[in-house]
This record gives structure tokens, sequence and C-alpha cells, in this order.
């Protein structure tokens, strides 16, 4: 209680005697209390609205969450990075983000705990659910070409930086010479059209819009470069809740490895939910190149990822993933 | 050399068509005084306004120095009544005074040596550096009337320039007129509705009627030349003058019926 | 009960400096021992002030932040007051780009910049085009309001003393709509500080916005707090900058309200 | 400045000139139409989004977040601005402490809002409630000083109370400062709603601008963006008309307002 009530303290001092406290917070701030189960718990979830969550609403859908008395209410941050803070604070109960930022957080002090899995790569070189492209007219065919070239990437200093490395070390190139600049996703398409960047890191939809609109074309499978069957990123929680709620978050892991195997076995279920909570409209959805969901998190994949982010820098020391992940 | 032949001006906003002015014909030869003196609200101020050529005729026509007036003319200069707008509140006292010679283009020491002039013939030559609202109403409307002096222009027009000041700068500012009026020789044309000042001031009052404007009579005042606020105001011909005047004026507010006017 | 001079400014000083002091006091320790993660003592934020943003930072984020800001609000002085002009000075121009104009007004800049995204490239021209997307409104519709109101007396002076052309513009035109020109232009400053942190978020430029997002996502909060504090020296230093050149722009004006109030 | 009732036919032409622009400039090839696309896509997206619910539910959440923001801001203002302002000590005390804490930038507190509440609507109204606070403060703060010393010594004689002072002296004087200090605050609120939710999060037209683009959707953005310029019209002129009646009964004795 005492992290909220120092929120509740700054929060009125910075409004001087208008403190919106903590009443407008999120829209469930869940029932966590452990008491008897009074009707389905109001669960809140930050997402990102994009392919890889789709599980989630698939199993909203299928009814696996309301089976485990969880009544979802969704809440679309406006960044990954943006999730773990409203997590860690207890305005949200779970959020979703890329393993490396859960490991920058645990580095960074922040409480917090993966619960299940979110998405993997295919695995499969030439075939993914993102990739590295480059204009269509560039003279780059393949990684190593892009040794002190400047890589466009949705956040810097994140998990896009380690495998875009990890594409052109396993291609023969020196990482350390490629430059990053922090572009959004739906500006990639015209930072290629414009030459503003040599290559940009980009995922479903925008992947698929860039090489239609023969804008760009791919040279690397970065995810796939990364580790095999890596595990791109995974549901978390505040470590307060996993201790005050081990139920719920045990009920909620349950409901999200269902999700996740349905979404695997049903790959056209998965395309025609996405028009429903994102922008993409259903001719695009049919094209994609859908990322694979499998239940467990691949540990394997987060060491070999992790053991390269430290190599670049990114993390001062290996993070500790029994505490980390479920 | 002014002349105003067949004025007429009919206002027409939103419907409503007023009569200002039925028509007016009358000339001021050079260097002459001439004062306009009417009912209030007799349109005195759109004559004026057409002469300077603020305001388009609906008929008739105007000439200064020999030529038609469409838009303001050169050689010029206007004072109105509300002096405190018609100063440039950003400007001190002598920028305002160059500001028409600057637009004329006339090289700075010139502009200088006008302003400085101008200032001193208004008794303001200490207040160069001075900002308009920081004196009083009376030093305001000097301004006003150093930068037409400094003008230089053939033609002066003065609208009911003295009205808003109070009695003792009103005299000042009418010996200051005079004064400024035979020191350059300009032809003057004074509206003004208070009929001692245009006894006291023209050399010739021109009574208009009420609107539409029609002049009902044109008297010359045989007023010695040299004029002084005590002598001239008890002169019995000043107060003959003044008592023709304001029947005539009396008769132009509630006409007899019978009474055709001239 | 005269008091003396000194006294007298002593009580002045006190009534300025007495309540941020105060705040200041509260405000170290009522953090001082604080372990939480987030809201670090005082103590710690303020070396991290000095450490961070009086290094290198200074020229390297602080500098560019500040050149955009500048370079897109002179283009929206500029921009502002010349079409502000045009439109209020013809009543066809402005009754056409009214209702244009209160809509693009009222789109909240933040919200272009995806689209501005799709044009402005990823460089500085991106972000001082943000900068101009806030910053042009409250100027240009303050001028037009400016323009509209220019004394008829005065006007009809200029005309009688054909006053006219570049002289008009100058004397009459943009003096007295001037007033009004520099309330749009305070409101443009407050804007364009938010637009200058806005444009810089997500995405890759040496700047203020930029650093203080970067210390967040790494949870560095004091670095964080250190560059909020920035913010807030920043604002409040182009606060007074902006009286300075208001009292200076519009001395006369000022003189002129003072004298009516007394008389 | 008045939507004045000018020629509307004019105004019209103006708008109806404008969407033409955008739509030659794409179909002409000056710009790419995946960047800009023609206003007539623009306008059937739009009315498309205009008969599913998720549009007017957006417009409705941030509508709720601006209106939320907008009475915490006006009501502590209102509250404050009375308080500081009647009693000059504290005037005088708090003078320098408000121009300290008022042009700090209200993004300033984006990173603490994401802190201290995350991507949620409580994190925008930070912000919101924030910027709000300050344009109110200060409007009433200029009202309340702006009471006429006469009127002040007249209620002094009649041995008016505190309250009595308030409710009949100091409030309606301050009133039209206050009005003004409303139409700026709610510009300012709807304006700091929106990149609330683009920067920090909770639901609203924001939020849809973000899922919109996260798509890829390039038309429904700029048909949101539309509408939140809409919906600042709609309220401009509402605050402009709320304004106005209150200020009918009022001689223009507002003078320079110097928001």
């Amino acid at each position: 209680m005492r992290r909220k009530l120092a929120a509740l303290l700054i929060s009125s001092a910075l409004l001087v005697a208008a403190g919106c406290g903590d009443d407008g917070g999120g829209d469930g701030d869940g029932d966590n209390g452990a008491g008897q189960p009074t009707g389905p718990d109001q669960v809140s979830v930050g997402l990102i609205p994009i392919v890889d969550v789709a599980p989630l609403f698939l199993g909203q859908e299928q009814g696996f969450f309301a089976a485990r008395d969880i009544e979802l209410a969704t809440d679309f941050g406006a960044g990954g990075a943006n999730l773990i803070p409203g997590v860690e604070s207890g305005q949200l109960d779970f959020g979703f983000s890329n393993v490396i930022s859960l490991m920058l957080a645990q580095a960074g002090g922040i409480e917090i705990k993966a619960v299940s899995n979110g998405n993997n790569s295919t695995g499969t070189q030439g075939e993914d659910f993102g990739s590295l492209l480059v204009p269509v007219d560039s003279d780059v065919q393949s990684a190593a070409d892009l040794e002190g070239a400047t890589v466009a990437t949705n956040t810097l200093s994140n998990i896009v930086e380690t495998i875009v490395r990890a594409s052109v070390r396993n291609d023969g190139g020196d990482p350390s010479t490629v430059e990053f600049v922090g572009v959004p996703f739906p500006e990639m398409e015209a930072a290629l059209a414009g030459g503003d960047v040599d290559a940009a890191f980009a995922v479903e939809p925008f992947q698929t819009i860039i090489r239609t609109n023969e804008v760009g074309r791919s040279v690397a499978w970065s995810w796939v470069d990364a580790a095999p069957d890596l595990t791109v990123a995974a549901y978390f929680t505040s470590a307060e809740l996993a201790e005050n709620n081990p139920d719920l978050v045990a009920r909620f892991s349950e409901a999200m490895a269902e999700s996740l195997a349905y979404a695997n076995d049903n790959p056209d279920a998965v395309r025609a939910i996405l028009p429903t909570y994102t922008e993409i409209s259903e001719e695009l959805a049919a094209e994609l190149t859908l990322p694979t969901w499998p239940p467990e998190i691949n540990r394997a994949s987060s060491e070999a990822l992790a053991q390269q982010a430290v190599q670049d820098g990114l993390l001062s020391e290996p993070p500790d993933l029994d505490a980390l992940y479920p | 050399m002014l002349e105003v032949r067949g004025l007429h001006k009919v206002y027409d906003s939103h419907g409503r068509r007023v009569e200002a002015i039925g028509e007016l014909t009358f000339t001021v030869d050079d260097g002459r005084f001439a004062c306009v003196v009417g009912p209030s609200g007799c349109g005195k101020t759109t004559l004026l306004r057409c002469i300077a050529g603020l305001l388009p005729p609906t008929g008739g026509e105007v000439w200064v120095q020999g030529s038609q007036v469409t838009g303001p003319p050169s050689g010029l200069a206007v004072v109105f009544q509300e002096y405190g707008r018609s100063l440039f509140p950003w400007l001190r006292v002598r920028d305002n005074v160059e500001l028409p010679l600057r637009a004329a283009g006339l090289p700075r020491a010139r502009r200088r040596e006008l302003a400085t002039e101008a200032l001193a013939a208004v008794g303001l030559s200490d207040a160069h550096r001075a900002y308009p609202w920081q004196l009083s109403g009376g030093m305001q409307q000097r301004v006003a009337i150093a930068r037409a002096v400094a003008y230089q222009p053939q033609v002066l027009l003065m609208d009911e320039p003295f009205a808003a000041v109070d009695a003792q700068t009103r005299a000042d500012l009418e010996d200051l007129i005079r004064s400024v009026w035979r020191r350059l020789g300009v032809t003057l044309l004074f509206v003004t509705h208070d009929i001692d000042e245009a006894v006291y001031l023209g050399e010739r009052v021109i009574v208009l009627s009420a609107a539409p404007t029609r002049i009902r009579e044109d008297l010359a005042i045989d007023l010695p030349v040299e004029r002084d606020q005590l002598a001239t105001r008890s002169d019995p011909r000043f107060t003959d003058l003044r008592a023709h005047i304001y029947a005539q004026i009396q008769k132009t507010r509630h006409p007899a019926p019978q009474e055709e006017l001239s | 009960m005269t008091k003396l001079p000194g006294w007298q400014g002593l009580q002045r000083v006190a009534l300025v400096l007495g309540l941020p002091a105060v705040l200041v006091v509260v405000w170290w320790f009522a953090s001082a021992d604080s372990d939480h993660l987030v809201f670090r003592p005082l103590s710690e934020i303020l070396v991290a002030f000095r450490e961070t943003w009086l290094g290198p930072r200074l020229v390297e984020d602080v500098l560019p932040s500040l050149s955009r800001l500048a370079r897109g609000y002179a283009a929206s002085v500029v921009l502002g007051v010349g079409l502000g002009v045009l439109v209020g000075w013809s009543r066809t121009l402005r009754a056409l780009l009214e209702p244009v104009l209160e809509l693009l007004r009222a789109i909240p800049p933040p919200a272009l910049i995806p689209l501005i995204g799709l044009f402005a490239g990823l460089g500085d021209s991106r972000r001082i085009v943000i900068i101009i997307a806030g910053c042009v409104w409250p100027i240009l519709l303050n001028t037009v309001e400016g323009v509209r109101a220019v004394d008829e007396v005065l006007a009809d002076t200029c005309r009688s003393y054909r006053v006219r052309g570049l002289t008009r513009l100058r004397q009459l035109v943009l003096r007295s709509a001037s007033p009004q020109i520099m309330t749009g232009a305070r409101q443009a400053l407050a804007i364009g500080i938010i637009l200058m942190v806005i444009s810089e978020l997500r995405g890759t430029v040496h700047g203020i916005g930029f650093s203080v997002e970067q210390f967040q996502t790494s949870f560095r909060y004091p670095e964080m707090w250190s560059g909020v504090l920035l913010l807030g020296l920043l604002g409040v230093a182009l606060a007074l900058l902006f009286r300075l050149a208001d009292s200076w722009i519009l001395g006369w004006y000022h003189g002129l309200r003072a004298s009516n109030r007394e008389r | 400045m008045a939507l004045s009732l000018r020629p509307l036919w004019l105004g019209v032409a103006g708008l109806v000139g404008f969407g033409a622009l955008l739509e030659l400039v794409p179909r002409l090839g000056v710009v790419d139409d995946r960047f800009l696309p023609p206003t007539s896509r623009i306008l059937s997206v739009l009315a498309e989004q205009a008969g599913a619910g998720p549009l007017w539910s957006a417009v409705g959440n941030t509508v709720l977040t601006w209106a939320i923001g907008l009475a915490l801001a006006v009501a502590a203002a209102v509250v404050l601005g009375v308080v500081i302002g009647s009693v000059r000590f504290l005037r005088a005390a708090t003078a320098s402490t408000i121009e300290f804490l008022r042009p700090i930038p209200s993004v300033a507190w984006i990173p603490a809002a994401l802190v201290l509440y995350g991507p949620v609507r409580a994190g925008t109204l930070l912000i919101v409630v924030y910027a709000a606070f300050w344009q109110m403060l200060v409007q009433v703060l200029h009202g309340v000083a702006d009471v006429d010393p006469v009127a002040r010594d007249t209620a002094y004689s009649y041995r008016l109370g505190r309250w009595a002072r308030v409710r009949w002296l100091t409030w309606p004087t301050a009133l039209p400062y206050a009005v003004t200090g409303l139409r700026l605050a709610a510009t300012v609120a709807l304006i700091l709603t929106v990149t609330g939710e683009l920067f920090i999060g909770g639901p609203g037209l924001g939020a849809e601008i973000l899922r919109a683009s996260a798509g890829g959707a390039v038309p429904l953005t700029y048909a949101l963006v539309l509408v939140t310029g809409l919906l600042g019209v709609a309220a401009n002129l509402l605050f402009r008309l709320v304004e106005r009646r209150a200020l009918a009964w009022h001689p223009a004795v507002r003078g320079e307002v110097p928001a």
C-alpha cells in the first residue's frame, strides 16, 4: 500500500489541491483481494494493438478466460515500454512486452514477473512475422552489407537492436558499426521510400505493406537469426499481484496457454479476429505471415538472446531468469 | 483654392437611405479662412470628409488647387476632433509630426527642421520626446496641428478640432490657429458647432441647414483682422453677427411652415 | 508608521522567495529518506541535474532542442503575422478562410504528428514542422484580430496624409495590431515548448524530450526527474524572456493603459 | 475569433476549396497517395466509421476524460483563485510560485504520469488537469484583482461580511474573467487530452489514432485527426457561446485578456 500512498501524495502535490488521486485510475483496478470470488475477476490487461496479441482475443472469444472466472478489460497503451510502469504501479493487472524490455526492467529494479509466453518467431529463414527490409533499389544483399549503415527500429536500446546485430554478426559483419534510428512502425515505409534510412526492421502488418507496395525487400529474418524458435514477447504482471493473488495469476496463465495453443492450431481464426481489435483490413490480414504461439516460453532462446544483449552492452549483466520467468 | 460644386451625399446602409447633403456649392479662395457652422447632425463632418477625399460624394464635385478630388488630395491636411485617436500612440511627438513627411519621402534633415519649427510654432518645443498619451488633451491637439503645419499644406481642413477641450485651452488654440493661418497663408475650412467660435475665427461663415443640408447663408465677417478674445468678443458687431447666425440656425431646426428657403 | 526603505525591500524579497523556499524544504525532507524506486530524494535529483544537464548534454541535447524551438517559433511568427495581415485586411479573404483556419486551429498538434511523420523525414525539419503546426495558429488568429481592430480615425489620418504602402503597413497596421499579436506570441511560446518536447518523443534525435524519454524507459528516475526540472526552468526562463521582450516592444502600450487607468 | 456570420457561402467555399486542394494533390501525384489519401477517400472512411460504434465510443471517452479534467481544474482554480485573490498577503506570497509553476510545460509530466499511473486515463488526466488549472487560475486571479476599489470601500462601509463580499462583489467582478478562463482552459484541456491519449494512454480518439496507424490504415488516421479537429471546433464554438451569453449583460469590461 505504501507505494500507492506515495503516488497519491506526489500527484496531489503536483496538482496543488486537485490531486485526482487513484479513483480515476485504470478502469478495472482488479479485485486482487484473495477473498472468495464474488463473480468473475475484473482483470485489466495492457496491450499494443498488434498481431502478436491475437491469442488473447481468441481466448476471450472462445471463453477460455470466462471459464476461469476472468473478465478481461483490454487497454491499449501508447507503447510497450509504457506498459511496464502501468503494471508495476498496479494500474494494470497484466501487460504484454518483449523479453528484453522485461530483462531491462528487472535490471532497473522493477519488480515484475512473466506469467505466460507471448509469441515466438516462425523459426524458418525467409518467412517470419518480421524482417530486416532495405529499399528495393538498394545494393544491400545481406545483413553483413549493413556495416556502418543506419537501421530504423521502433524502440531504441531494445530487442530489435539485439536481433539486428545478431543478423549482421551471423552474416560475418561487425555489428558495432550499425547505427540505429528510432522510427515508429507506421513511418518506416516513408523512411525507406525517402531514403532517410538504409534499412528498417519491420513486423507485420508493415512488413507486408512495405513489400506489396514495392518500397522494400527483406534481406534478413533477425528474429530467426537471434536464436532458434525465439520467444519474442511474454505476458507479465507485478510481483505484488503474483504474491498477493497467485490463484488469479495461475488462472490467467492457464487461460493464456490454452489461447496460445488454439491460435497456433487455427491460423484462419487468427486472421479473422485481427480486424476486430486492430485496423488491419481483412485483405491485409490474409496476406500476413503470422508468428508462432507455443504455450511455453522458450527459455533457452531467452538465455541466448540475453547473452548477446550483454555482449552488445545493452544489459550490464545476465538477467535472473528464474526470478523473471514462471 | 477650394471649390465645391453641387455636392450631394446619400448614405445607403442596410436599406436605410439618409440624405445627408442635399446640394452644396461654394468656393474658398486661396489663403482665406472660412468657417462652416450648422445644427448638430447636419452633415458638417460629411462635407469635410468629402472635401478631404475620405468619402466619395453621391453627386457633384470637389476641386482642390485646380484638380478634382477623387481620393485624399496632396497638399491638403486634416485635423480631426478625436485628437487622441488621430495620433500614433506608439510614436513619440516628433515622430508623429514627421511621419507624413517621411511618407512623402522628405530627407531626414528637412523633416527634422520642419518638425522642430512646427512644434515651436504650437508652443511644444520641449515635448519632442514625449508620447502623446503623456500629454494633456489640449497639448495633444497642438501636436495634431503641428503635424498639419509641418506638412505645409495649401488647404487645411479642421473638423470641430476644439470641441473636446476645456474652455481656456480652446481660447488659446483658437488664437493659435489664427496666427498659424496668417503666418502660413493657407486656405482654411473650419467646421464647428460653436457659433461664437465660427464668428471669432472666420473671415466668412457658411451657415448650413438641417439635413438634407443646403447653404442657409454665406455671411462675411467684417470684424477687424486683429482678433483677441477680450476686445473682439465684446465688440457689438460680434454680438449682432452671432445673434443673426443663431436665429438662422434656430429657424432651420424648426422652420416655420410657410417660409420658403431663399 | 513609515517603513524604512531597507525593510520594504526585505519584505518584498521575503514575499517572493518565501513560499518557494518552504516548498523546496518540504520537498527536500519529505523525499530525503525515500528508498522508493521512482520518487527519488531531491538531493539525488539535484546531483543528477548537475551531472546530466550541466555536462556535455548541455551542448548535445539542450542546444539542439532550443535551436529547433527557435527556428520553428520564428517561422511561425513570420508566417502567422504575414498571413494574418493579409487575412485581417481583406474582408473577403477573411470570410473565405475563417472556417478553414478555425478547423486547422482546433486540431491538437500532437494528433498531426503521425501524419507529419509521413512527409517530413526524420531530421530536424520534421520537428520544426510539428512546432510550426502548433505555434502558427495563435499568432495568425491574433494578428487577424489586431489588424481588424485598427482605429478608423488613425486609418483616416493616414489616408488624408497619404501615408501608404510599406510605411503604412509598418506604422499603422503592424504597430496598432502589436498588442494583440504579442498575446498570440505568448500563447504560441507556451505551445512551442510543449511541441518541442513532444516532437522528440519516439524517434531519435539529440534533444531534451528524447533524453527524458530514454531515462524513463531505462528506469533512470533521478535523471528523468532532473529532466522534468530542466523543462520547468526552461519554461520559466522563456516566460521571463518573453516578458522582457513584451515590455520593450509594447512599452508605449503599457504606458498608455497605465495612464488611461489613472485618468 | 468569433465565427462571424459573414456571407456563409464564402466560408463554405473556403472549406470546399481546401478539400478540393487535398483531393488534387495526391491525385496529381505531387504527393504519394499512400501518405496523403485524397479527401474523398478520407471522407468515405469517416462516413463508414460514423456508422460504426467504436468511433462514437472513442469520441465519448475523449469527451469524458476532457470533462473530468476540465471540471477538476476549474473547481480547484476557482476555489484557490478566490481564496488567494481575496487575501492581499496570500496573493503577494504565492505570486512567485504561480509564476514559476505556470510555464512548466504540462508534457514535462508525461514521464511522471506514466510512472505514477501507467498508460491509463488517470495518467492523461494528470497533464490535462495541470495545464487547464493554470489557465483558469490566472484568469480568476486577474478577475478578483480587478475589483473596483470604490466598490470594495462601499462594501466595507456597509459592513458586508467576508462571505457576502465574495458573493456580491468579488464573484460578479471575477465572472467575466472566469468565463474567459473557462474557454481558454477548455481549449487547452482538449489538446492535452488528445496528447495524453497519444503519449500516455487511456481510451479515446488518441488511442484510436494510434490503433489506426499501428494497423497501417492511413486514410482512417486522417479521418480520426479530422474528427479531433471537428471536436475542437465544436468545443471552441460552444465555449465562445457560453462566454458571449455570460458576458451579454456585462459592459465590455474585459480589457486586454493577458492569457
